[in-house]
């Protein structure tokens, strides 16, 4: 039967330290004076590194998958990727909030404490092997994603945000395991690879009925938690309401979560019935790239419409699903981790100049950036540019790669209506670029930065990597590839 | 013996160049100095190319490959041929004038200008020079961001609205195309031109990918009906943006032609030439007509540029039917030919006619017609170059207008005579709205007061419109350099045109 | 005689309920912090029913992690709600429609 | 032999004291630009001279000779080179003589006009281009020199580019023109295609060829067309536009916009002429196609008549000579189309000494007149300028065919041509150069009078202070009263009359020496081709007649033409010698042909209506309602328009609320769940 072995706790040493490293913060956190938060924050991203480091160094070899705890967890290549830049985006969190929270007096070990459990959850989610790990990685991550956008006590958008992000979360999660119930109805097991095993869908099949129905219920909590129109409503009002702080988080590192859950559940699990799936995902990728980019168009709020982008952009990831083969996943990840580095460019660049009872979330608050401060008026565009597609700027690359998954698939019509909306969600990317480039500032004065050198720094890194993997994303494409096994199946 | 590395040089040199305007630019006169040091180096640095041509050679020649995205067999490929060099050493010639020409118009971050042109440059350099599909494609849609801030931040009135369209039209017309070379790549393996130019492709797949091709160029050659970026791209850009966008960037389309529609999807484009003739035909004669009624020189320029590059498109798909149906391989390298001269030519007329526009605007801050008169009267040396490329415009032999015009009409009649009698109808029409215009700007009394107190070109406009000038001539009056060394590229793309695919 | 069809039915009807609860509500914001129980003990009906009829105990073992984690879950929401209500001194469903659009 | 140095010294000669003269315009001033520039046509004068003497006299073999290409595509060249024989040599000394004397003139004419150097440059320039055009051995080089001429002809026209008919009219002039060389062009583009080759002599020699000549292609389908005249009638359009027939002629008599001095060169002796000379030189081709030739034929000869009518309506003393011209480039039209090529260039030759001498006297009385044109204030100018008086009478007899006179042999030789010829139009062009006859003596006469004799119909006026120098300054002459003179006019200055003298000289006595050889002598060799065609030589038959040009005088008093000439002569003496109130009788008696020919037969009207109004109306509707209205403001902005009101619609759908947002995720479930159903249950 079940039986404990010891190797299986080395691992997950990554999350383990992780665990105790937090646990260590929450005590040490409870002992520091306001002023020497600092503290726990450079705690937290050490964290965060030697966690990083830990995940490198255990790094599986290429094509082989470690599982413990009877396949509970997993260890493998894709787990790998994600995890390393889970932990770097919520790296860059930290790197780029400190500033930002204190002047909204939200410098508080909660912050950390939530950000670091919310990443075990994440770890946790793209490690899983086992319905129940998902669901209790999942349920980390968002109760803790919760309690975030909470955070600002004080604000009437941000509780809205909240209780629209609880509740609607907590229905997503219903679904879910409403779904999961009904696979393990129709296959007797939880664990994900059995499932897999097991699944009979062939048309003579008794569970056929129950695994398509239970298959869609594991379609939409996992299109919720991407972000999927239709089931995307929840991600403006959160983007908006929330401290631009916890946006970033969501928008960028739990987005790579959700895409490890999509994958471990639907090629993981079901990658029986891809047929149908791949469907259900290409409907909803139409309909996300629609609703993403249409949208966009009528925000005038930056975080919102980055908002409607993300939808868009995932409809674009979630065709790399449609292709419904290694590749094609290689090429949703590199997409996810491409969006994930933009996106913390352009939240970083709101909180850059974000001020204290200013919040530089509309898109007028950007009007002039390039004549008080060129070069962060560079790094924004960069982004734009990038998140917009367009070359040599890493975001293209991640659409290449998606459009050649659904061109190889045969779905071209896909192809077809994907780059329509690209062309559509240009405008808006332009829109920002304009508003900086081609507008006069309402305040001529050169831009006033936060002190903390390190966001500064970080953010200019972050921006320069948007080209310089335009330049050279072949390793990375590499990487993504051999974590799926792209060509070795 | 040539320098190692010649084309990369030719491409990074002005993108480094830009980045050093860019970070030691803050004095206005440092980042001209330094753009204008950079831009002539690359000049002088695309003579070699010239010069160390092997027209005996077929095929591409200072050919540099590396590895670049092995997962995808994409590699950083460079090599030019005939075409590619003349288009290649038209770029950094242009260049050079157009950042000369920005020298004092241009007072508002004056480094960024000179950043952005730079950037320009180095890309258009590497479209020409790109021999990997991917490759090229990043060169091809790079080149839209530095002219999209060019044009929004130092553009007129209505530069938003220009800069918008003219970003989202091109960027609507090379996606497509993005479809089609991620489908070439599915069938090939990789994205090399040469192997896309050998891959054998079915009547339906060359259909699909041809109409793909002809969207991207048609938009950036500009054909009719895709056109109207342009008249607006080009009103409301700086003198500037709009040399490059007539000079080197609508070349851009004309070569996609070349590499892209000709040689990979020869079969659908003969079935499909009738439509690119039409559409070249449509834009001589009604892009003529609307070219008569504008009330803007730049718009006026602008339309006639269109109606130009007709002629180029024209020139490429008459050569086709030339070569395939009538068999007439001298003719379909004479319409080939003809394509390629008048590209060139167009480069340095509409260049020459924008700057033109550019000296008048810099003295009175207006486009419109009516707002000058008899501008003769007081500055005769500018009149002189204006009237002498006017008539450029208008393809008067002797001057480089005329050349391709000519060969590309002898090559059109081989095919029919009816498209050869349409396309020469730009003899009428092209000469009625240059000429209306030098009348109603050039002659005439003295227009208003603002008109008699403009002062005559200064040295460095001299020079510009001087080093167009001597352009326009040497081309009008000795077009066989320049044919001798696209002669051979020109043969072996009517070469592959001839077989058939299927 | 209770067949497995019968606990399903009670699942899904359960499901329901809570799912309209959700979404026909237009009152009280507590109302919907009870419908996710509700939601939530449905899903556990089915594990339930499923792991007796499969014989196997996992299903059961997932009820309990379900029930810890709404626990937790309800904590939140209550947290969130009283956040809600110290800003808004509101907590009518139909009043929370600052953003939009 | 014919050294090739020489040919190039010809030709560049003028274009460096053109390049000089307006480059270096202000370091070289005034008597170095006209220095510079008449040294060089002198040089290229003289030396084409010594071509024409070694060619006729020296044993010379024709010249044909390629001297660089231009381009080379495949078998497809084009290059630059020389062809010349004895018709070239004959045309670059006309050129270049004519030149030279209108250099001259200019020296006086323009003297005090601000852009004396620019004209030197520009008629220097025009010197170089109709010498490359008349020794082009190839169609390309003579595109290119048609071309140049017609840029100088723009230049010129509107050299006064303060007046606003100057700058219309030059434009008006290059379009025109343009029509002519679409035409023109495009046969190029068949001589390339049907015949292979760019260069005369290839071109010729296909000619020979039986596949060649009975070559037909089907432009339309279902319609054959010989390719031979298909080319000729396309080339004969180009000739048409730069030798102003009809109906492209509307651009000649407004490009008296120019300087007078230009006038006569190239609106007169040279330029207008290429068209004839063109296709002279291209005889081997036309002489394929009779179509081409009625046409050439029937083209002419309206030409001929009707713009003669014209002439006598008149006002305007340039005027009447650009009428005039017309008419003339109409017999010569007349001649190439009935095949009396030679005819047709010989009148050309005769007639650009005549006609020069004309406009240059013209351009005398105006000088004299302060720049006043308008004969209606000139009247018996000849006691104050005695020597124009006599040039011009010369002239005019010349013109009007008096025998003995260049213009009599010439002229008698086409119209006899006329006779001879059986070609389809030919009897209805024999009306036509009769009836011209009668027409060209009436207008020619009634300038003199109207110019010479009779009463002054100017008034000079006591000189004002000041104004002296000023007077005589070309664009004063608004500023008067019509026909008021600050002070009476007087002879012009030597550098005017001199050219005048000369001119008159050949105008009288060359026809004697040339008929002779070049009519009936097959002077012209090779280079005209006539086919043998029975009862296509026309000057052959006409040939076999000629007994000398004595005999041909004499004879010509017997003819119709003479009497003709001399009824013109007769009516145009007695209404405007001796009754000069009687034309307004006419005027009304005759009112409505009156207003016909003084309007122009309201040709220039309905291209104004037709071509410049619909065509900028056309234009404003393409741009309005095709580029503005349907591509962009529907396609473009209208999409763009489009997805931005579908944005601030939908928008709505986000509404706020949690529960739409709720059952929008159920009605996403419902929708999914119902489509698995039917995929697994309804779809096979």
């Amino acid at each position: 039967m079940i039986q404990f072995n010891p190797a299986d706790l080395a691992t997950m040493l990554p999350e383990l330290f992780l665990l105790g490293a937090t646990c260590a913060i929450l005590l040490i956190d409870l002992f520091l004076k306001p002023a020497q938060r600092d503290v726990t924050h450079w705690l937290s991203l050490t964290a965060l590194l030697v966690a990083g480091v830990l995940v490198w160094r255990g790094a599986p070899e290429q094509g082989t998958s470690i599982a413990a705890f009877n396949g509970m967890f997993l260890r493998d290549g894709v787990a790998t990727v994600l995890k390393v830049f889970v932990l770097l985006t919520t790296g860059l969190v930290f790197l780029y909030s400190r500033d930002y929270l204190r002047q909204r007096k939200l410098f508080v070990g909660e912050f950390y404490l939530l950000l670091l459990f919310a990443t075990l959850g994440m770890m946790l989610l793209v490690s899983a092997g086992n319905l129940v790990t998902v669901y209790l990685g999942l349920e980390l991550l968002t109760l803790s994603s919760y309690a975030l956008v909470a955070l600002n006590r004080d604000s009437a958008v941000s509780s809205e945000a909240a209780i629209k992000y609880f509740v609607l979360g907590a229905l997503a999660s219903g679904l879910l395991l409403y779904g999961m119930s009904m696979i393990y109805g129709a296959t007797g097991t939880l664990d994900l690879a059995k499932i897999h095993a097991v699944a009979d869908f062939s048309a003579d099949s008794p569970h056929r009925m129950l695994l398509a129905f239970g298959l869609v219920f594991l379609v939409v909590g996992s299109a919720f938690k991407l972000g999927a129109a239709p089931f995307h409503m929840w991600l403006p009002d959160v983007y908006q309401g929330a401290p631009t702080a916890v946006t970033l988080f969501v928008g960028s590192a739990s987005k790579l979560a959700a895409f490890g859950m999509t994958w471990r559940l639907l090629d993981g699990a079901m990658g029986g019935m891809n047929a149908h799936w791949t469907q259900m995902l290409g409907v909803l990728a139409v309909l996300s790239l629609a609703v993403g980019n249409v949208f966009a168009i009528a925000q005038t709020n930056l975080k919102r419409m980055l908002a409607y982008s993300t939808i868009s952009h995932v409809g674009f990831l979630l065709l790399g699903f449609v292709n419904g083969s290694a590749s094609g996943y290689a090429a949703a990840m590199f997409y996810m981790i491409s969006y994930a580095l933009m996106a913390a460019v352009a939240f970083g660049m709101i909180m850059l100049l974000a001020r204290a009872g200013f919040e530089a979330e509309e898109i007028d608050d950007f009007k002039g950036l390039n004549q008080r401060n060129p070069w962060y008026a560079g790094v924004m565009a960069i982004a734009m540019f990038s998140l917009a597609g367009v070359p040599p700027l890493f975001g293209f690359f991640a659409k290449l790669m998606v459009l050649k998954a659904v061109i190889d698939a045969g779905q071209m019509w896909l192809a077809i209506v994907a780059i329509v909306f690209a062309i559509i969600g240009l405008y808006y990317y332009l829109r920002v670029v304009k508003v900086m480039y081609f507008d006069e500032p309402h305040d001529k004065a050169a831009l006033e930065l936060p002190r903390d050198r390190g966001f500064r720094w970080v953010l200019s890194l972050n921006g320069l990597a948007l080209l310089a993997l335009g330049v050279f994303w072949g390793p990375l494409l590499d990487w993504c590839n051999s974590a799926l096994m792209v060509g070795a199946r | 013996m040539h320098l190692p590395h010649l084309l990369s040089l030719l491409i990074w040199l002005p993108v480094l160049g830009a980045i050093a305007v860019l970070v030691f630019g803050r004095q206005a006169n440092t980042a001209r100095w330094l753009a204008l040091l950079t831009a002539v180096a690359t000049f002088l640095l695309s003579i070699p190319l010239w010069t160390g041509y092997v027209p005996a050679t077929p095929g591409m020649q200072f050919v540099e490959t590396l590895a670049w995205i092995p997962a995808l067999n994409a590699n950083y490929a460079l090599g030019v041929d005939g075409i590619a060099i003349a288009l290649i050493v038209l770029t950094t010639f242009t260049s050079v004038l157009v950042i000369l020409g920005a020298w004092g118009p241009i007072e508002e971050r004056v480094s960024q200008y000179m950043a952005a042109m730079l950037a320009l440059e180095g890309l258009l350099v590497g479209v020409f020079a790109a021999t990997d599909a991917l490759l090229f494609y990043v060169f091809f849609e790079g080149m839209l961001i530095p002219m999209f801030i060019l044009i929004g931040i130092w553009g007129g009135p209505r530069r938003v609205y220009a800069t918008l369209k003219f970003f989202i039209y091109t960027f609507l017309g090379s996606i497509f195309m993005l479809v089609g070379l991620i489908y070439l790549h599915m069938k090939t393996g990789q994205f090399s031109l040469d192997a896309f130019a050998h891959a054998g492709l079915g009547a339906r797949e060359q259909a699909w990918l041809f109409f793909a091709f002809l969207i991207a160029f048609a938009i950036k050659v500009p054909m009719w009906p895709v056109h109207t970026w342009l008249p607006d791209a080009h009103v409301e850009a700086p003198t500037g943006g709009s040399v490059i966008l007539a000079a080197i960037m609508l070349k851009v389309g004309g070569y996609g032609f070349v590499r892209f529609s000709l040689p990979i999807t020869p079969d659908a484009s003969q079935e499909y030439a009738w439509v690119v003739i039409a559409m070249s035909l449509i834009a001589v004669v009604y892009i003529g007509y609307v070219a008569l009624v504008q009330e803007d020189m730049k718009k006026l320029v602008a339309y006639s540029s269109i109606a130009h590059m007709g002629f180029v498109t024209l020139g490429l798909f008459v050569a086709l039917a030339l070569a395939r149906v009538n068999a007439n391989p001298d003719g379909a390298r004479l319409a080939v030919q003809g394509a390629m001269v008048q590209m060139i030519s167009h480069g340095f007329v509409s260049g020459a006619m924008f700057s033109c526009i550019g000296v008048m605007y810099d003295r009175l801050h207006t486009r419109m017609i009516e707002d000058y008169g008899g501008i003769v009267n007081v500055m005769p040396w500018f009149a002189a170059f204006m009237v002498l490329f006017a008539m450029a415009n208008c393809g008067l032999p002797g001057t480089s207008g005329f050349v391709g015009e000519f060969m590309v009409i002898l090559a059109a009649f081989q095919d029919s005579p009816l498209i050869a009698a349409v396309a020469a109808f730009t003899l009428i029409i092209g000469a009625a709205y240059t000429l209306w215009l030098v009348k109603r700007v050039v002659f005439g009394e003295v227009g208003n007061d603002k008109v008699a107190k403009m002062k005559d070109l200064d040295l460095r406009e001299w020079i510009v419109l001087g080093a167009f000038a001597a352009g326009v001539l040497a081309v009008g009056v000795y077009p066989k350099p320049l044919t001798d060394l696209m002669e051979p590229a020109v043969q072996q793309l009517v070469q592959q045109l001839v077989l058939a695919k299927m | 005689m209770i067949t497995l069809a019968h606990f399903l039915t009670l699942g899904a009807v359960l499901f329901c309920i809570a799912v309209a609860g959700i979404f026909i509500n237009r009152k009280n914001v507590i109302t919907l912090l009870m419908a996710i129980e509700l939601m939530l003990l449905a899903v556990n009906t089915n594990f339930v029913a499923f792991s007796r009829f499969l014989g196997d105990p996992s299903g059961q073992v997932f009820v309990f992690f379900i029930l810890t984690v709404a626990a937790a879950e309800s904590a939140i929401g209550l947290a969130i709600l009283v956040v809600l209500f110290r800003n808004r001194a509101t907590i009518n469903v139909t009043e929370i429609d600052s953003m939009k659009g | 032999m014919l050294s090739k140095t020489i040919l190039l010294v010809i030709v560049l000669a003028p274009l460096f004291g053109a390049l000089v003269a307006g480059l270096l315009c202000n370091q070289v001033g005034r008597k170095g630009a006209a220095g510079v520039t008449i040294a060089g046509v002198l040089l290229s004068c003289a030396l084409s001279f010594h071509v024409l003497y070694q060619l006729v006299w020296g044993g010379a073999a024709t010249f044909n000779e390629n001297l660089y290409t231009w381009f080379q595509v495949g078998s497809i060249g084009a290059h630059v080179g020389f062809l010349v024989d004895r018709l070239t040599a004959m045309m670059m000394v006309v050129v270049t003589f004519v030149s030279l004397m209108v250099h001259v003139y200019t020296i006086g004419y323009m003297a005090e006009d601000d852009g004396f150097q620019r004209f030197f440059s520009y008629i220097a320039l025009f010197t170089f281009s109709m010498l490359m055009l008349v020794m082009s051995n190839n169609f390309l080089q003579l595109f290119f020199g048609w071309e140049a001429v017609g840029l100088v002809s723009y230049l010129l026209i509107g050299f006064w580019f303060k007046r606003p008919s100057a700058i219309f009219a030059n434009m008006k002039a290059f379009l025109v023109n343009r029509v002519g060389d679409f035409g023109f062009l495009l046969g190029i583009a068949g001589v390339l295609f049907w015949f292979g080759s760019l260069d005369y002599s290839q071109v010729f020699a296909a000619t020979a060829s039986d596949l060649v000549a009975s070559r037909t292609v089907e432009i339309f389908a279902g319609h054959p067309w010989h390719v031979a005249t298909i080319v000729c009638i396309c080339l004969f359009i180009g000739a048409m536009g730069k030798s102003a027939q009809v109906p492209l002629h509307v651009w000649l008599p407004d490009s008296m916009e120019g300087p007078t001095p230009i006038s006569a060169l190239i609106h007169a002796a040279t330029m207008v002429t290429a068209g004839i000379f063109m296709v002279a030189r291209m005889s081997p081709i036309f002489e394929l196609s009779e179509t081409a030739l009625s046409f050439v034929l029937v083209i002419g000869a309206t030409t001929a008549l009707f713009t003669g009518l014209i002439g006598i309506v008149q006002n305007d003393i340039k005027r009447v000579v650009a009428y005039s011209t017309l008419s003339q480039l109409g017999y010569m039209t007349v001649a190439l189309g009935v095949s009396a090529y030679a005819g047709g260039v010989y009148h050309l030759m005769t007639h650009a000494f005549f006609k020069a001498l004309l406009f240059l006297g013209a351009g005398s009385v105006i000088v004299a007149m302060h720049h006043e044109q308008d004969m209606r204030y000139m009247g018996g100018l000849r006691k104050y300028m005695p020597v124009t008086w006599i040039t011009m009478w010369l002239g005019s007899l010349a013109l009007a065919g008096t025998p003995g006179f260049a213009g009599f042999f010439s002229k008698d030789a086409i119209i006899e041509a006329v006779g001879e010829s059986h070609r389809w139009g030919s009897g209805y062009a024999y009306f036509c150069v009769m009836a011209g006859v009668f027409v060209t003596a009436l207008y020619s006469f009634r300038l003199l009078y109207k110019t010479f004799h009779g009463k002054e119909r100017f008034v000079v006026e006591a000189p004002h202070h000041g104004h002296g120098h000023h007077d005589a300054h070309h664009d004063d002459h608004g500023h008067h009263e019509p026909g008021h003179l600050a002070h009476a006019p007087h002879e012009s200055p030597w550098v005017i009359t001199l050219p005048l003298v000369l001119l008159a000289i050949p105008s009288v006595i060359v026809g004697w020496f040339t008929i002779g050889p070049m009519l009936f002598g097959g002077w012209f060799g090779d280079a005209i081709r006539v086919s043998g065609e029975e009862g296509r030589d026309v000057l052959g038959e006409i040939g076999r007649e000629f007994h000398g040009p004595l005999a041909m005088m004499l004879h010509g008093f017997t003819q119709a033409p003479f009497w003709l000439a001399f009824a013109g002569f007769a009516v145009a003496t007695w209404i405007w010698l001796l009754n000069p109130g009687v034309t307004e009788r006419f005027k009304n008696a005759l009112r409505p042909l009156y207003t016909m020919l003084n309007n122009k037969y309201w040709v220039d009207e309905l291209y104004q209506a037709v071509f410049a109004r619909g065509g900028i109306a056309l234009g404003r509707g393409l741009w309005k309602g095709g580029d503005a209205g349907l591509i962009d403001g529907v396609a473009v902005n209208g999409s763009a328009a489009l997805v931005d009101r579908v944005a601030a619609t939908v928008r709505w759908l986000q509404s706020g609320y949690l529960y739409h947002y709720a059952f929008a995720m159920i009605l996403g479930l419902i929708a999914l769940l119902g489509g698995v159903w039917w995929v697994t249950h309804l779809a096979p």
